[in-house]
């Protein structure tokens, strides 16, 4: 799927969209490196991931979790090998008490690490996961001390 | 009284205990550094055993909280002591002492080590070295009757040319060479591989495989209990090879000449220990059963056959 | 010089504990094996069970989750024995020193079970094969 | 009975001779078949992405080489990328070419790692040898130009931090000659090998479905069809300068990763070689004065597969959030879908061949159920040598010996 398909095909779920945002990678060669952001609330991650996954047959890479101060957010990282392009779903989670997100682990069996990691650094719980125990701090480590949320100092 | 002195010197110094490590740590030396050298290593210096057993017996001793202890510490004890005996029944008969050691008592005494190692791995509790004794068990199951079967070989090739009741004594067998005649290659053949086992070699080295992880019989063993152990090893790399010259291969007399001549029967068949060590691969626990109870114990049934025909129409190459 | 102490020189089993490193340390260590360094020539040889070791070699930090098991591990070595901390990682955390899930550094962590230890550093990101020889035998020396 | 085995193979059982990364796996066997694997992980977190919240954006380059020693190009490559992409900088064309030629000799150096360190798995402790000492000049070559052997720190946002010394070309390329040479006599010897096939063929088969769905990257994935190669698809550095080939095999098995790794080699060093020859004149490096507010994404091929790094940035002169995706973090748990139904003698291998970071197969624990069988890792490696010596047999294949390496 080249550049250009990607783009038509990614504006059919506009609507589930806050916005789309393009950039372009300065040192990538002729034809390749856009990075593609789709910003959403969380209600819509799990659609628009299968949509990009199933429909569109893009590769999963991995996903961030991000303390932006006012809200968390949940980035799901697809790459489209043939363009080079890097489709990013970036995902809104407002509620900073009880953070939620539905879990894509359903759908991509490569997403279960770093969901588990993501509850662990940062305390984000994802509905539907099929196991979210703890898997990279230690066994000793505190509940309730999430180490990459911007208030532990290090 | 002089000669209970005489009698304490051949046992404790020379040829027995002291004269007896002296060679198994050259010995060992030599099948680190052949080893060595066939990886293209240079390899440790001559006196590495010897520095490796000092060190453990300078050490501390660590004993498992869940072992048996009174086991765990007697099982070396018990091992050490078996291949002492053995070196020094072997010794005496060699020269030709007025001793009665007969080969009988040298085979219960071979049996000694190993039945130590399955004790001490046993005592420590500890899975790793449970799995150890279980293997070297069915190791000791595998080569056992391989091993009797070939002495029978030698004692009937032998018995022809003795006199009534000295069939059995170890200095009796030792002035024939049983090894130049069809059965009696044989016979050696099987008995060096079991000897490789018992030396927990490779092919044979499945209850130990030092080479990989420790995890074998002597893994919770520390300080001078595992001297021991290591001590028990160097021992055995003299004795069982000098009890295969003894048996199959005349012995070593008292002449310069022949004394000579026994310290390259030995060195032999170290050398062919060492060779079949480094040119094989790990075999596994069932392989090597149905290796000697198969392959080993079928040349032997046809070995004894060969004898008996040999001893009773006289033929002496059978 | 007596026995006990020139044997120890003289036959040095290690036994080798990962504690959270990069893998850099560790490579260079299963390199000393390799037919260029060989190390056996010294009477240096790799032992499986840290209860016939004479030296740990200790590289990386100490993250929390391996700083417990490194403890157990020290406790299970026969004395004398010598911490060799192989790196920068483990000779004071190195880059990772504020890292919120580490424990270390190594020296730290040994001397809480046993504030005798004897604690040898070979520093160096990673240290070279050649260093990690000259290491062990100045530490080897200063006995 | 957990407990009893999870303690001394905890604390005993998973230090090994040949060290390797500290993980725990627990695999769940019925009679000689695994139907289950637990891992846990957490030996070797040291938080990297928190710390390098606390430094500047060039310093994080000297942090994120130290996340694995074997893929200390690849990752700070990565994620110098990602600030290039917010900054908007364009390093000069030199410093691309240097940047190729030090990823492409790591990738030599660490694909014959790998190849030793299999052929300890299944036995063949001279291919282990062999492979090391042909690894030694590739290092020594690094060494000579970053001033290290691991760990080189070379490249920083805007270019490089040491050039190649002319000089140096000549010597380079002689040593490629020799290593190029030597690794097509390797795998032509693996390749040939009646043993090695019987041993590695379709065990540990990874479908292409169950590679996509798991997203795994690398050899891993182009042992299984998956043809992506970060370095073609998306080109940095010089990659689309020079002609080479992404090597992808079908099969999915142990047998078609190994084919995939040594053929790897042999192209980079082609690579290297090419780059070479066409090393232009000028700078390695621009001067960066400040980096805007925004966010990057930088991937990289390393030998394992793709390294991904997402920089944000507030515009201060520290990332406010530094993600960093390492290939085993998606290759290691694909073995879910294919060491299940696997027998335990070949689990050690297909694992190995993920090359999770040189191997986590030390932290082993097999439970068998039903006949209370423990199996540490030793017992697994012999297992697993113990086959290829039967298979050696059943073909009728000789015995191996140094020379005929």
């Amino acid at each position: 799927m080249k550049q250009h398909e990607l783009d038509n095909r990614l504006s059919t779920i506009e609507d589930k969209l806050i916005r789309i945002e393009r950039r372009r990678a300065p040192s990538a060669a002729e034809g390749a490196g856009d990075r593609v952001y789709l910003l959403c609330e969380r209600e819509q991650v799990f659609e628009i991931c299968r949509f990009l996954f199933e429909d569109l047959a893009l590769r999963f890479v991995i996903s961030t979790g991000v303390d932006a101060e006012d809200c968390f957010e949940v980035l799901h990282h697809f790459a489209n090998d043939e363009s080079g392009c890097i489709a990013t779903v970036r995902a809104f989670i407002r509620d900073r008490e009880n953070p939620e997100i539905e879990s894509i682990t359903p759908l991509i069996p490569g997403a279960e690490w770093i969901e588990r990691e993501m509850h662990d650094v940062l305390g984000i719980g994802f509905k539907n996961h099929p196991n979210l125990r703890r898997l990279i701090l230690d066994d000793d480590w505190p509940e309730g001390v999430y180490p990459l949320r911007k208030e532990v100092q290090t | 009284m002089i000669q209970a002195l005489t009698n304490l010197f051949w046992i404790l110094i020379f040829p027995g205990f002291v004269f007896t490590l002296a060679v198994g740590l050259v010995a060992a030396w030599l099948v680190r550094k052949v080893s060595a050298l066939v990886q293209y290593r240079v390899g440790p210096p001559v006196y590495q055993p010897a520095a490796d057993v000092m060190k453990l017996l300078g050490k501390e001793i660590l004993i498992p909280q869940d072992a048996q202890r009174a086991v765990f510490v007697a099982a070396p004890l018990i091992g050490l002591s078996g291949v002492l005996l053995l070196s020094t029944v072997l010794w005496l008969a060699l020269a030709q002492r007025e001793f009665v050691g007969d080969i009988i008592v040298a085979i219960y005494v071979m049996v000694l080590p190993s039945l130590a190692l399955i004790l001490g791995s046993s005592a420590s509790s500890s899975p790793h070295a449970a799995i150890g004794a279980g293997r070297e068990m069915k190791l000791v199951l595998s080569y056992e009757l391989p091993l009797l079967l070939a002495f029978v070989v030698v004692i009937i090739k032998t018995s022809g040319a003795l006199e009534a009741g000295e069939q059995l004594s170890l200095v009796a067998i030792a002035q024939h060479t049983p090894v130049l005649s069809i059965s009696g290659m044989l016979a050696f053949i099987v008995a060096l591989l079991c000897v490789q086992a018992k030396l927990g070699f490779v092919p044979f080295d499945i209850a130990e495989s030092e080479s990989e992880v420790a995890s074998g019989v002597m893994i919770e063993y520390s300080g001078a209990l595992l001297a021991l152990w290591k001590l028990m090893q160097t021992l055995m790399l003299v004795a069982l090879p000098l009890f295969l010259v003894t048996v199959f291969l005349g012995g070593i007399g008292t002449s310069v000449a022949s004394v000579l001549g026994g310290v390259g029967k030995y060195v032999l068949v170290l050398v062919l220990v060492i060779l079949i060590k480094n040119t094989n691969p790990r075999v596994r626990i069932d392989q090597a059963m149905r290796f000697f109870w198969f392959y080993c114990g079928t040349a032997l049934l046809a070995a004894v056959v060969l004898a008996t025909l040999g001893n009773y129409y006289g033929v002496g190459w059978l | 010089m007596n026995w006990k102490l020139w044997s120890l020189k003289k036959s040095i089993w290690v036994f080798h504990v990962n504690t959270g490193a990069c893998n850099n340390c560790d490579i260079e260590i299963v390199n000393l094996l390799t037919p260029k360094f060989d190390v056996e020539r010294f009477g240096i040889k790799l032992v499986g069970s840290p209860r016939h070791a004479d030296a740990l070699l200790v590289t990386g930090g100490g993250t929390r989750q391996a700083a417990v098991r490194l403890r157990e591990v020290y406790r299970q070595t026969a004395k004398p024995c010598v911490v060799f901390c192989m790196g920068a990682c483990a000779c004071g955390m190195g880059i990772f020193e504020k890292g919120y899930h580490m424990a270390g550094p190594i020296d730290k962590i040994v001397k809480e079970v046993d504030p005798n230890a004897i604690i040898a550093y070979v520093p160096g990101c990673p240290p070279k094969p050649e260093t990690m020889i000259s290491g062990v035998v100045k530490a080897l020396s200063a006995l | 009975m957990t407990e009893a085995v999870r303690k001394p193979v905890l604390a005993v059982g998973p230090f090994h001779p040949l060290q390797e990364e500290m993980e725990f796996f627990q695999l769940t066997v019925d009679g000689e078949i695994v139907t289950d694997i637990d891992v846990r992980i957490s030996y070797n977190h040291r938080g990297i992405e928190k710390l390098s919240e606390g430094l500047q954006f060039d310093q994080v380059p000297f942090l994120v080489s130290r996340i694995c020693g074997i893929c200390s190009a690849s990752h700070p490559l990565a994620y110098v990328q990602a600030v290039e992409e917010i900054a908007g900088v364009e390093p000069p064309e030199r410093a691309l070419y240097v940047r190729t030629i030090i990823n492409e000799l790591e990738r030599i150096h660490s694909h014959l790692l790998w190849v030793g360190l299999a052929g300890h798995f299944i036995g063949y402790d001279t291919v282990f040898m062999w492979a090391w000492k042909y690894r030694e000049p590739v290092l020594d070559l690094l060494e000579e130009i970053t001033g290290n052997r691991n760990n080189y720190g070379n490249v920083k946002v805007g270019g490089c931090r040491e050039d190649i010394p002319d000089e140096l070309v000549p010597k380079m390329l002689k040593e490629l000659d020799a290593i190029e040479k030597k690794t097509e006599m390797l795998t032509k010897a693996v390749l040939d090998d009646p043993v090695i096939h019987a041993r590695l063929k379709g065990v540990g088969v990874l479908k292409k479905e169950d590679g996509i769905k798991f997203a795994v990257t690398g050899p891993t994935a182009r042992g299984s069809g998956i043809a992506i190669d970060v370095r073609r698809d998306d080109p940095y550095a010089a990659y689309s300068d020079l002609d080479w080939q992404v090597i992808s095999q079908p099969e999915g098995d142990v047998f078609a990763k190994a084919v995939v790794r040594l053929l790897e080699t042999i192209e980079a060093a082609k690579m290297t070689r090419q780059a070479l020859k066409k090393l232009p004149k000028g700078p390695v490096a621009v001067e960066v004065k400040e980096i805007p507010p925004g966010e990057g994404c930088g991937h990289a091929e390393a030998p394992r597969g793709e390294t991904f790094h997402y920089v944000r940035s507030d515009g201060g002169n520290r990332p406010v959030r530094h993600k960093v995706r390492a290939p085993s973090f998606v290759n290691v748990p694909s073995f879910k879908a294919s060491c299940i139904g696997e027998s335990i003698a070949d689990v050690t291998i297909t694992l190995a061949a993920v090359d999770p970071c040189y191997s986590c197969t030390e932290r082993m624990a097999v439970v068998d159920g039903r006949r209370n069988v423990i199996h540490d890792y030793a017992s697994l490696l012999q297992m697993s040598r113990a086959k290829t010596t039967r298979l050696r047999k059943e073909i009728g294949a000789p015995e191996m010996k140094l020379e005929d390496i």
